[in-house]
C-alpha cells in the first residue's frame, strides 16, 4: 500500500497519510525518549551500585520519567527581562525540529522507512549541523553570561567534532559507492562495516558521542563549570524541548550507527534470518544505546582544551588517513 | 578517466606552475618548521629562486605551437607564454622590494607568509593566463584576489593597512559576484565552460533574446573584471587600498594583478563575445556592438585617473590614480580592437611593468626612510641621493609618455592601434592625449619636488639595500632600452609567438 | 661615405654629458670648460658639412636609415608600419643645424653666469643641444617628433631651476603649452601614420600630395590635419593667442637659456610649419593662406604694441620676439618664393638677433641685477662697449639695411604685397612700432638718465667678447652677402614652390 | 513519471517531518501555557548570575579562538563537499581520483599542519 | 518534465542579486555587506544549478562549477571575516562609514 502511495501523484491525501504516519513515529519516539531517560538511570544506577529512581513512578520506575514531564509542564515559565524574547522562544523550535527531521531518512527494515533518499548519509549530515544554530542562539538570547558561553562552546565543540564525524563516513562511501542508506545497509550483506572500517567506526562513535554532548563530551551544559551551559535560564517545556532534542538525537544517531556500521536490519548470521529484521534492527540499535549509557557513567569529562584538541589534532589526521587506506586498499584490491 | 591517459597529458606544459606551486609548499613549510631566530629573509631567496626557475621552465616551452591538457582546460598557446613571462618578471621585482620591505612596526611575524601569499597570487594569475575554461579562469581569479586581499592587509597592527584589505575585500566580492552572475549566463545559453567549445556555440545562435542576454552577461562580466584592473566604474577601491598596502603588495597589485586582469579581460572578451553575431549567423560580432561602451568607459577611466591624481598630497595614492590613469591607456587597447592588440597590450603591460615597479622601488625607500608618504618628502632627493632621483625622474618620464623611454613607445603602439582601425577612434586618442597632458602635472610635480625645492633636512643618508638596487638598476635599463631600442622586445614578441595565431585554436 | 655622419654630429653633446658623469660636481671651471668644448664637435661637423655643401657636394650622402621599430608582422605588412631611424638635411635644414651649433656654443659660454649646480645645467644643456640638433636632422616624423619633446624635458628643467624669481610658474607654464602642442602633433602624426603606414616625411609628401582622389585621406581630414599641425607649432612659434607662456620664459629663464630658447626653440615651430604644414598639405595650405597672413599682422601689430609699453627690457625683448614671428608668419602667408624666403631669413636672423640681444641682457643682469629699462638709463657711460653692441642689435631687429633683419623683412612683405597688398600695408604698420619700441627702449638703457653709479662696473671682458662678435659678424655678414642663405636655401625653396604650384 | 513521484513523495515527507518537528514544540508550548501557573514578580525575571547581582553586559568581545575555529570548520567541510561527490564516484573514477584527491587533500594537510605550528588549534 | 520554468528559477536568481547588490552597495555594517556578497554569489549559483538541469543545453558542468563557486565563497568570506576582525580591534567599529581614514 505504501508502495503505491510512493509512486502517486503527490498531494493533499498524501500529506495527510503521511502526516498520520509520522505521527505515529513521533509517538513513537517519545516513548522511546521517556523510557530511553529511565533506562539511563537505572542502568546507571545499577552501573554505579546505586539504585535508579525507585521512589515514585509505580513498579520498576516506569511513569518516573512520565511524572517528570507533567512536573515541566505544570512548571511555571519565565523569560528574563534582558533576554531576547523573540528568538529566546525560537530556539529550542531550531533545535528539537532538526532532531527530529533526520529520522525520516533512516531506514528501519527494509520495508519499514519514510523517505528514502538518495543522499541519505548528506542529508542527515546536513541537517544533523542546524541543531547547533539553536544552541547558540538559546544562548544569546539568554543574555546570560553562562548561556552565552555555554552556547558559543556548544557551537565550537558541535563543529569540531563534525568534521571527523563527516569524514569518518567517508570510508563507507567510498566502499559502497552511493549515498544511499539502504544501498549502504545492502552492501553489508556479507561482512559489516564495523569489520571493514574499524577505524571508521571508532572515530564515528567518539564523535557522535561529542555531537550528542553526553559525558565525557558534555562541556557545553557541565553543570559544574557553566550551571547548566546555553540552556541556563530555560525552565519549564522550553528546557524539556533542549533535552527531548538531545535525546530523539540520541535516537537518530543511535539509528543511524547501526545503519552504517552494524548492518541495519541484517540478521547476524544468514540462518537467523527468520527473526524479522525489525527485531534485529532494535537489538543492535539498543546495544548502541547502551553503551552510549556506558560511557556516560564510566568515563570522565574531558577538559575543554584537550576536547577540542583532540578532535583536530587526532581525530582529524586519523579520519583523513582513514579515506585514503580505504581507497588505496581499494585500488590494490583490483589489482589481483 | 583511468591511468593511461592520465599520463598521455604532456604535464610538461605545466611546469612552471609545478615550480611555484612547490616553492609555495616548502615556503610554507620551511617558514612552519624553521626556528623563530632564523632570518624569513631567506625565504624570500628562495621564492625568487623559484620565480626565476619558473621563468626558466617558461622559456624552455616557448615556440612549440598550442598544447592543451586536461580536455582543453589548461593551454598554452602563445598567449599564456607571452604574458606568463611578464607576470613572472613583474613577480621577480616585485619579489626583490619585498625582500628589502622593512615597516616601521616590524613584519617578523608574518614575513614568510608576505612571501608565500605573493606567489600564491602569481599561481592564480598564471593560472588564469592559460586556463581555457570558465571554472579554472574564476579559480586562478580568485586565487589572485584572495591572496591579495590577505597582502593587503597583512600588517595586522596597522590600521591603514585593515582599512585598506576591508575595501579590497569589499569591493572584491561584490565585482566577482557580478563577474561569477554575467558567467552563469553565458554558461546558461552555451551548456559549457570551455571558453572556445563556447565560443563554437555562440556562433550560430541566433535567438535575439539570447543574444539579449548574452549583452547583459557582458556587461556584467566586464564591469565585475574592471574591478581587477582598476578602471571604472571599479576603481573606487585602488587609492585607499594602494595608500593602506604595504608598498610591494601596492606595486604587485599595480602591475602584476592588472596584468592577470588584462589577460582575463582579452581571454573572455576575445574568445566569447567576440563570435557572438548580433542578428543571426555571421553577421556583426557582439563586441564590436559594444565597442564604444568600451571606449567610453576607458575615457572616463582616463580622466577620473589623471585630474583626481592632480590633488593628490600622499604619493602612493597619487601612484594609484595615475595606475588608474595608465590602466585606462590600456582599455584604450582594447577598445580599439586593431590587428595589433596583442603586441600593443604586450607591450604597454611590459613597459608598465618596469617603470611603475622601478618607481615604487623608490617610493617604498623613501616612505621607509622617512616614514611619510608625503610628496614632500621627495624635496630634495637629487641633492642628496642624484642617481635615485634621477632614476625616478627616468620612470616619472617613461609614466608621462616622453620620448626615449619605453612609455612613449608603448603609447606610440597605442596610438597606432585605434588609428589604424576603421572607423578610427579620433576622440578617444584625444581624449588620452589630452589626459596625458594633464598627468604632466602632477607627474612633474613631483619632478619639482625631487630637483627644485630643497630638503627639509639634509642628514638623512640613504642606504640602498641591494634588492631595490637591483631593481631599480634593471627597471631604469629596461625603461630605457624599450625607449630607445624597441625592436629588441618587439622583435621577441614577432619571433617567438607567431602573431598569437594560435589563440583561437 | 662618412658614416654616420649626422648621426655623431646630432649625439656628440652627448659625449660632454658621458665626460661630465666624471667631472667631481663642485669644480666649477672644469665643468664650464667641458660644457663648452662638448659643442665644439657639432659645430665643426655642421660648418664643415655647410661648406662641403657650398662647394657642390651634394647633400644626399649624408642621409643616414637604420631600422628601428616595426609594428606588427614584418613578413605580412612589409615596410608598412615600420619607424625607421632616419636621418638627412638639405638646405633649409642644414642652415637651422648650423645655426643650432652656433648658438648652442655661444650660449655655452654665455652659461659662465650660472651660479649653481654647473655638472646638472650643463647635462642638460646638452641633451637640449641634442633635442634641437635632432629635430632638424630628422627624416621622419616620429623621429622629428621624439627629438621635439626631447626638447621639451631640459628645457622645463632649465627654466624652474636656473631661472629667476617666478622660475616654477614659468616652468609650468611652458610644459603645459608645450606639452599640449605636441600633443596635438603626436596626433597629427599619429593619424599620418595609421592611415598612410609611414611616416617618412619625404614618402609622405608623395602619397598624400599624389592623392588627389582623396582615397587615403579625406579633404576635410586632411584640412583638419593640416590646422590642428597649425595650432601644434603655433603654440612654439608662437601665435598670437597661445603666446603667454613664452613672455614668462623670456623673463624667468637664465639669458643662456633665453638665447637657445629664442634663437632656436621658437624656430622650431617656424620649421615645422615650412617643413610640414606647407610640405605635406600644400593644397591645404593655399586655402589657409590668407588666414595665415592675417595671422602674421595680427602677431606683428599685438606684439609691437605691448612691447611698446613694457619698462622690463626682457618683457620689450619677448614681445618683439612675437611681433617678429609675425613676419614668418606673413612671408610664409605670401605663398611666394620672396615671401617663403623672407619667412626663412627672418627665422635664421630673429634666431641670431634675439640670441645676442638676450646675451647682452644677461651681460648687464650679471652686473647691475636689474633689466628694467629706466634703472638701467645712462649704460653708455659706464659700458660703452655693451651699449655699443645692444644698439647694433637693436638696429638689426628693426630691420637696418645692411644687417640680416632689413633682408628678411624685405624680403617678406615684398612677397607680401604681391599678394594681398592691404594686409603688406597694414603689416608695414608694425615695422614703423618695431622702430619705435626698440629705439625707445634702447635709447632709454643707453642714453637715457642715469640713475645710479656706474664705479666699478667693468665692461665686456675676456671671453664675453666672443658671442658678441661673432653673433654680430654674422648678422652684418648675411645682411651684406645674403647669398650666404639664398644659395643652399635655392633647392629646399624649389622643392616647397612645386608643391604649392607657384 | 513514476520516478519523479517517488522522488517528491520523499521529499514530502521530509517536509511533513519538519512541518510535524515544529508543531510539536508549539502546540506543547501553548497547551503547557493553559496548564502552567503564571505569577510574575520581578527577581524571578532576573539574569540568573549564581545568586549574584548581574553586572555588565554579558554580550561581551568573545575570544578569538571560537572564530578561528569557524573558519577551520568552514575550510575543512568545504572540503567535505568536494571528497563526498568524489567518494561517491571513486569507483567509476579509478586510480585518477585518488591521485587527484591526494594532491588536494595534501595541500588541505598543510593547512592543518600550518593550524598546528602557529598553535591555531590550541584552546586555552 | 516539470512544472517550473527555467525562467522563474532565473528570476529568483536576479531578484536575488539584486538584493544581494542593494545590500552590499547600501548597507552600512559590513557583516551585513558581507553577506549581501553571499547572496549575490549564491544568485549565481541558482542560475548555475538551474541552467545545468533546465538550459538551453543541459550539463552537469553547471553543478560544478557552482561547487566551485561556493569553496570560493567561503574561502572570500573567511578571509573578509579574519580581516574585520583585524580592523574591530584597530577601531573598534564595523560601519563602514567610520572606516576612511585614508583620504589624502
Amino acid at each position: 500500500m505504501v508502495e503505491d502511495l510512493l509512486h502517486s501523484q503527490p498531494g493533499i491525501l498524501n500529506f495527510g497519510i503521511f502526516f498520520l504516519l509520522a505521527t505515529v513515529l513521533l509517538l513513537v519516539i517519545l516513548g522511546f525518549v521517556t523510557y530511553a531517560i529511565l533506562a539511563e538511570r537505572k542502568v546507571m544506577g545499577f552501573m554505579q551500585l546505586r539504585q535508579g529512581p525507585n521512589q515514585v513512578g509505580g513498579r520498576w520506575g516506569l511513569l518516573q520519567t512520565v511524572a517528570d514531564v507533567l512536573k515541566l509542564l505544570l512548571k511555571e515559565d519565565t523569560i528574563p527581562k534582558l533576554a531576547d524574547k523573540p528568538l529566546f522562544i525560537l530556539a529550542p523550535v531550531i533545535a528539537f525540529a532538526p532532531s527530529f527531521i533526520v529520522i525520516a531518512a533512516i531506514p528501519f527494515t527494509d520495508k519499514l522507512q519514510f523517505a528514502d533518499l538518495n543522499i541519505g548519509l548528506l542529508y542527515y549530515i546536513a541537517i544533523s549541523g542546524l541543531t547547533t544554530i539553536g544552541m547558540v542562539t538559546g544562548g544569546w538570547a539568554s543574555n546570560n553570561k553562562y548561556a552565552l558561553l555555554g552556547g558559543m562552546r556548544a557551537a565550537a565543540q558541535m563543529i569540531s567534532y563534525e568534521i571527523p564525524l563527516v569524514m569518518s563516513v567517508l570510508g563507507i562511501i567510498l566502499l559502497t559507492g552511493s549515498l544511499n542508506l539502504n544501498d549502504i545497509v545492502a552492501a553489508q550483506e556479507n561482512v559489516w562495516y564495523i569489520l571493514l572500517q574499524p577505524i571508521a567506526f571508532i572515530v564515528f562513535i567518539i564523535a557522535s558521542v561529542a555531537e550528542l554532548n553526553r559525558v565525557p563530551f558534555d562541556l557545553p551544559e557541565s553543570e559544574n563549570e557553566l550551571v547548566a551551559g546555553f540552556h541556563v535560564e530555560y525552565s519549564g517545556f522550553r528546557w524539556a524541548f533542549f533535552m527531548l532534542a538531545e535525546y530523539v538525537y540520541m535516537f537518530a544517531m543511535a539509528s543511524l550507527t547501526t545503519v552504517l556500521f552494524l548492518g541495519g536490519w541484517l540478521p547476524l548470521f544468514s540462518f537467523l534470518d527468520f527473526i524479522p529484521g525489525a527485531v534485529w534492527f532494535a537489538l543492535k540499535f539498543m546495544f548502541v544505546v547502551f553503551l552510549l549509557i556506558w560511557f556516560r557513567s564510566t568515563f570522565p569529562r574531558i577538559r575543554a582544551d584537550k576536547l577540542m584538541e583532540f578532535a583536530w589534532k587526532i581525530l582529524l589526521p586519523i579520519a583523513l588517513a582513514n579515506i585514503f587506506l580505504t581507497a588505496i586498499i581499494k585500488e590494490i584490491l583490483k589489482l589481483f | 578517466m583511468d591511468l593511461e591517459t592520465l599520463l598521455s597529458f604532456k604535464w610538461s606544459i605545466m611546469t612552471p606552475e609545478f615550480i611555484i606551486l612547490g616553492v609555495i609548499t616548502l615556503l610554507s613549510l620551511l617558514d612552519l618548521f624553521m626556528a623563530k631566530s632564523v632570518n624569513r629573509k631567506l625565504l624570500g631567496w628562495l621564492g625568487l629562486a623559484g620565480i626565476l626557475g619558473a621563468l626558466v621552465a617558461l622559456l624552455t616551452l616557448m615556440g612549440n605551437g598550442p598544447e592543451t591538457i586536461l580536455y582543453d582546460t589548461f593551454r598554452l598557446d602563445s598567449f599564456a607564454i607571452a604574458f606568463k613571462l611578464l607576470l613572472l618578471i613583474g613577480s621577480a621585482l616585485v619579489f626583490l622590494i619585498a625582500i628589502s620591505y622593512e615597516p616601521k612596526e616590524g613584519l617578523t611575524e608574518y614575513r614568510g607568509e608576505f612571501y608565500y601569499l605573493f606567489l600564491a597570487a602569481l599561481l592564480g594569475a598564471m593560472m588564469m593566463s592559460s586556463s581555457g575554461d570558465l571554472i579554472t579562469l574564476f579559480i586562478g581569479l580568485e586565487l589572485l584576489s584572495i591572496s591579495s586581499y590577505i597582502l593587503a592587509g597583512i600588517r595586522k597592527k596597522h590600521s591603514g593597512s585593515n582599512e585598506s584589505a576591508m575595501k579590497y575585500v569589499v569591493n572584491g566580492g561584490i565585482s566577482t559576484s557580478i563577474t561569477i552572475f554575467g558567467m552563469s549566463y553565458v554558461y546558461g545559453l552555451t551548456g559549457t565552460t570551455n571558453l572556445l567549445d563556447m565560443a563554437r556555440h555562440v556562433i550560430t545562435l541566433a535567438d535575439s533574446q539570447h543574444i539579449y542576454l548574452l549583452g547583459l552577461a557582458f556587461f556584467m562580466i566586464f564591469v565585475g573584471l574592471s574591478f581587477k584592473v582598476a578602471t571604472a566604474p571599479f576603481h573606487m577601491w585602488a587609492p585607499d587600498v594602494y595608500q593602506g598596502a604595504p608598498t610591494p603588495v601596492t606595486a604587485f597589485l599595480s602591475v602584476v594583478s592588472k596584468t592577470a586582469g588584462f589577460i582575463l579581460i582579452v581571454r573572455i572578451l576575445m574568445v566569447i563575445f567576440y563570435n557572438i553575431p548580433t542578428e543571426g549567423p555571421g553577421s556583426m560580432p557582439l563586441l564590436i556592438k559594444v565597442q564604444d561602451y568600451i571606449a567610453f568607459l576607458a575615457a572616463a577611466t582616463m580622466i577620473i585617473g589623471n585630474v583626481v591624481a592632480l590633488r593628490q598630497k600622499n604619493i602612493k595614492r597619487l601612484f594609484a590614480y595615475s595606475s588608474i590613469a595608465q590602466a585606462g591607456y590600456l582599455l584604450v587597447v582594447v577598445a580599439s580592437m586593431s590587428a595589433f592588440l596583442f603586441d600593443t597590450l604586450w607591450f604597454y603591460l611590459g613597459a608598465y611593468l618596469f617603470m611603475n615597479l622601478g618607481a615604487f622601488a623608490i617610493i617604498q625607500l623613501i616612505t621607509q626612510k622617512t616614514g611619510s608618504e608625503d610628496i614632500a618628502e621627495f624635496a630634495g632627493l637629487y641633492r642628496k641621493a642624484p642617481i635615485l632621483a634621477i632614476a625616478m625622474a627616468v620612470f616619472i618620464l617613461s609614466l608621462a609618455g616622453i620620448p626615449g623611454t619605453a612609455g612613449f613607445i608603448g603609447k606610440l603602439n597605442i596610438f597606432m592601434g585605434a588609428l589604424v582601425v576603421e572607423p578610427a577612434h579620433y576622440v578617444l586618442v584625444s581624449i588620452m592625449i589630452a589626459t596625458t597632458v594633464v598627468s604632466y602635472f602632477y607627474y612633474f610635480g613631483v619632478m619639482v619636488q625631487m630637483f627644485f625645492r630643497p630638503a627639509a633636512n639634509d642628514e638623512v643618508k640613504f642606504k640602498l639595500p641591494a634588492g631595490l638596487g637591483v631593481v631599480i638598476g634593471v627597471c631604469v635599463f629596461a625603461t630605457i632600452l624599450f625607449g630607445v631600442a624597441p625592436n629588441v622586445a618587439l622583435d621577441f614578441l614577432q619571433g617567438n609567438f607567431n602573431q598569437f595565431s594560435d589563440f583561437f585554436q | 661615405m662618412n658614416f654616420a655622419y649626422l648621426s655623431i654630429l646630432v649625439f656628440s653633446p652627448l659625449l660632454g654629458i658621458i665626460a661630465l658623469l666624471f667631472v667631481p660636481k663642485a669644480k666649477e671651471s672644469v665643468i664650464k670648460t667641458v660644457g663648452f668644448l662638448a659643442t665644439l664637435p657639432a659645430l665643426v661637423l655642421s660648418l664643415m658639412a655647410f661648406f662641403q655643401y657650398r662647394s657642390g657636394s651634394s647633400l644626399d650622402r649624408l642621409d643616414e636609415m637604420v631600422n628601428w621599430i616595426q609594428f606588427g608582422d614584418p613578413n605580412r605588412l612589409g615596410e608598412l608600419f615600420s619607424i625607421k631611424y632616419e636621418l638627412g638635411v638639405d638646405g633649409f635644414s642644414l642652415i637651422m643645424l648650423l645655426l643650432t651649433a652656433i648658438l648652442s656654443t655661444l650660449a655655452a659660454i654665455a652659461s659662465m653666469y650660472i651660479k649653481k649646480e654647473w655638472k646638472g645645467y650643463f647635462m642638460l644643456f646638452l641633451l637640449l643641444e641634442v633635442g634641437m640638433l635632432g629635430v632638424f636632422a630628422a627624416e621622419n616624423l616620429i623621429l622629428f617628433f621624439i627629438f621635439f619633446e626631447i626638447t621639451l624635458i631640459p628645457t622645463f628643467f632649465l627654466i624652474g631651476k636656473w631661472g629667476y624669481f617666478e622660475k616654477e610658474k614659468a616652468a609650468f607654464s611652458f610644459l603645459i603649452y608645450n606639452g599640449l602642442g605636441s600633443a596635438v602633433l603626436l596626433i597629427v602624426i599619429m593619424v599620418l601614420f595609421a592611415r598612410t603606414g609611414t611616416s617618412n616625411i619625404e614618402a609622405l609628401t608623395y602619397i598624400l600630395t599624389s592623392d588627389t582622389d582623396h582615397l587615403v585621406m579625406s579633404a576635410g581630414g586632411k584640412m583638419g590635419l593640416l590646422i590642428a599641425m597649425l595650432i601644434a607649432f603655433g603654440v612654439k612659434l608662437p601665435i598670437f593667442p597661445l603666446h603667454s607662456w613664452m613672455v614668462r620664459v623670456h623673463v624667468q629663464a637664465s639669458p643662456s637659456v633665453v638665447m637657445l630658447h629664442a634663437g632656436i626653440l621658437l624656430k622650431i615651430g617656424a620649421y615645422g610649419i615650412i617643413r610640414f604644414g606647407m610640405g605635406i598639405f600644400p593644397e591645404q595650405f593655399q586655402d589657409l593662406a590668407v588666414l595665415i597672413a592675417v595671422l602674421g599682422v595680427v602677431n606683428l601689430l599685438y606684439g609691437a604694441f605691448l612691447a611698446l609699453v613694457q619698462t622690463d627690457f626682457k618683457m620689450v625683448l619677448a614681445y618683439s620676439s612675437i611681433s617678429h614671428m609675425g613676419i614668418v608668419l606673413i612671408g610664409l602667408g605670401a605663398l611666394n618664393e620672396a615671401g617663403i624666403q623672407g619667412a626663412i631669413f627672418q627665422v635664421v636672423s630673429h634666431g641670431l638677433i634675439a640670441a645676442l640681444l638676450f646675451f647682452l641682457v644677461g651681460v648687464f643682469y650679471e652686473r647691475l641685477q636689474t633689466s628694467n629699462i629706466p634703472n638701467l638709463g645712462g649704460l653708455a657711460k659706464g659700458m660703452p662697449i655693451t651699449a655699443g653692441f645692444l644698439l647694433a642689435g637693436a638696429m638689426a631687429s628693426l630691420g637696418m639695411p645692411g644687417m640680416s633683419g632689413f633682408v628678411s623683412e624685405f624680403m617678406a612683405f615684398l612677397g607680401l604685397f604681391k599678394e594681398m597688398p592691404v594686409l603688406a600695408a597694414v603689416g608695414a604698420l608694425g615695422i614703423i612700432l618695431t622702430a619705435v619700441y626698440l629705439l625707445r627702449a634702447v635709447l632709454g638703457i643707453t642714453y637715457g638718465k642715469a640713475h645710479r653709479e656706474f664705479a666699478g662696473i667693468t665692461d665686456l671682458r675676456g671671453s664675453e667678447w666672443v658671442p658678441a662678435i661673432v653673433l654680430i659678424g654674422i648678422i652684418v655678414l648675411i645682411g651684406v652677402y645674403p647669398n650666404v642663405l639664398t644659395e643652399p636655401l635655392t633647392s629646399a625653396l624649389e622643392t616647397i614652390m612645386l608643391g604649392i604650384g607657384g | 513519471m513514476e520516478m519523479l513521484n517517488l522522488y517528491q513523495n520523499n521529499y514530502l515527507i521530509v517536509f511533513v517531518f519538519l512541518c510535524l518537528g515544529i508543531l510539536l514544540p508549539v502546540v506543547a508550548l501553548f497547551l503547557g501555557k493553559l496548564l502552567r501557573p503564571y505569577k510574575p514578580y520581578d527577581s524571578k525575571y532576573t539574569t540568573y548570575e549564581s545568586g549574584l547581582e548581574p553586572f555588565g553586559d554579558s554580550r561581551v568581545q568573545f575570544n578569538v579562538r571560537y572564530y578561528i575555529f569557524a573558519l577551520m570548520f568552514v575550510i575543512f567541510d568545504v572540503e567535505t563537499v568536494f571528497l563526498y561527490p568524489w567518494a561517491v564516484a571513486y569507483e567509476k573514477l579509478g586510480i585518477f581520483a585518488l591521485i587527484e584527491m591526494l594532491i588536494f587533500v595534501f595541500m588541505l594537510i598543510i593547512g592543518l599542519i600550518y593550524a598546528w605550528k602557529k598553535k591555531v588549534l590550541k584552546w586555552i | 518534465m516539470s512544472s517550473v520554468p527555467l525562467s522563474a528559477y532565473l528570476a529568483l536568481g536576479l531578484i536575488l542579486f539584486c538584493i544581494g547588490l542593494y545590500g552590499a552597495l547600501t548597507k552600512k555594517n559590513i557583516i551585513i555587506v558581507l553577506i549581501s556578497i553571499e547572496l549575490m554569489l549564491n544568485a549565481a549559483n541558482i542560475n548555475l544549478v538551474a541552467f545545468s538541469k533546465f538550459g538551453v543545453m543541459p550539463s552537469i558542468t553547471g553543478q560544478i562549477f557552482a561547487l566551485f563557486v561556493m569553496a570560493v565563497a567561503a574561502a572570500e568570506v573567511a578571509v573578509g571575516v579574519a580581516i574585520l576582525i583585524a580592523l574591530y580591534r584597530n577601531r573598534n567599529t564595523v560601519n563602514i562609514d567610520e572606516v576612511n581614514t585614508l583620504k589624502h
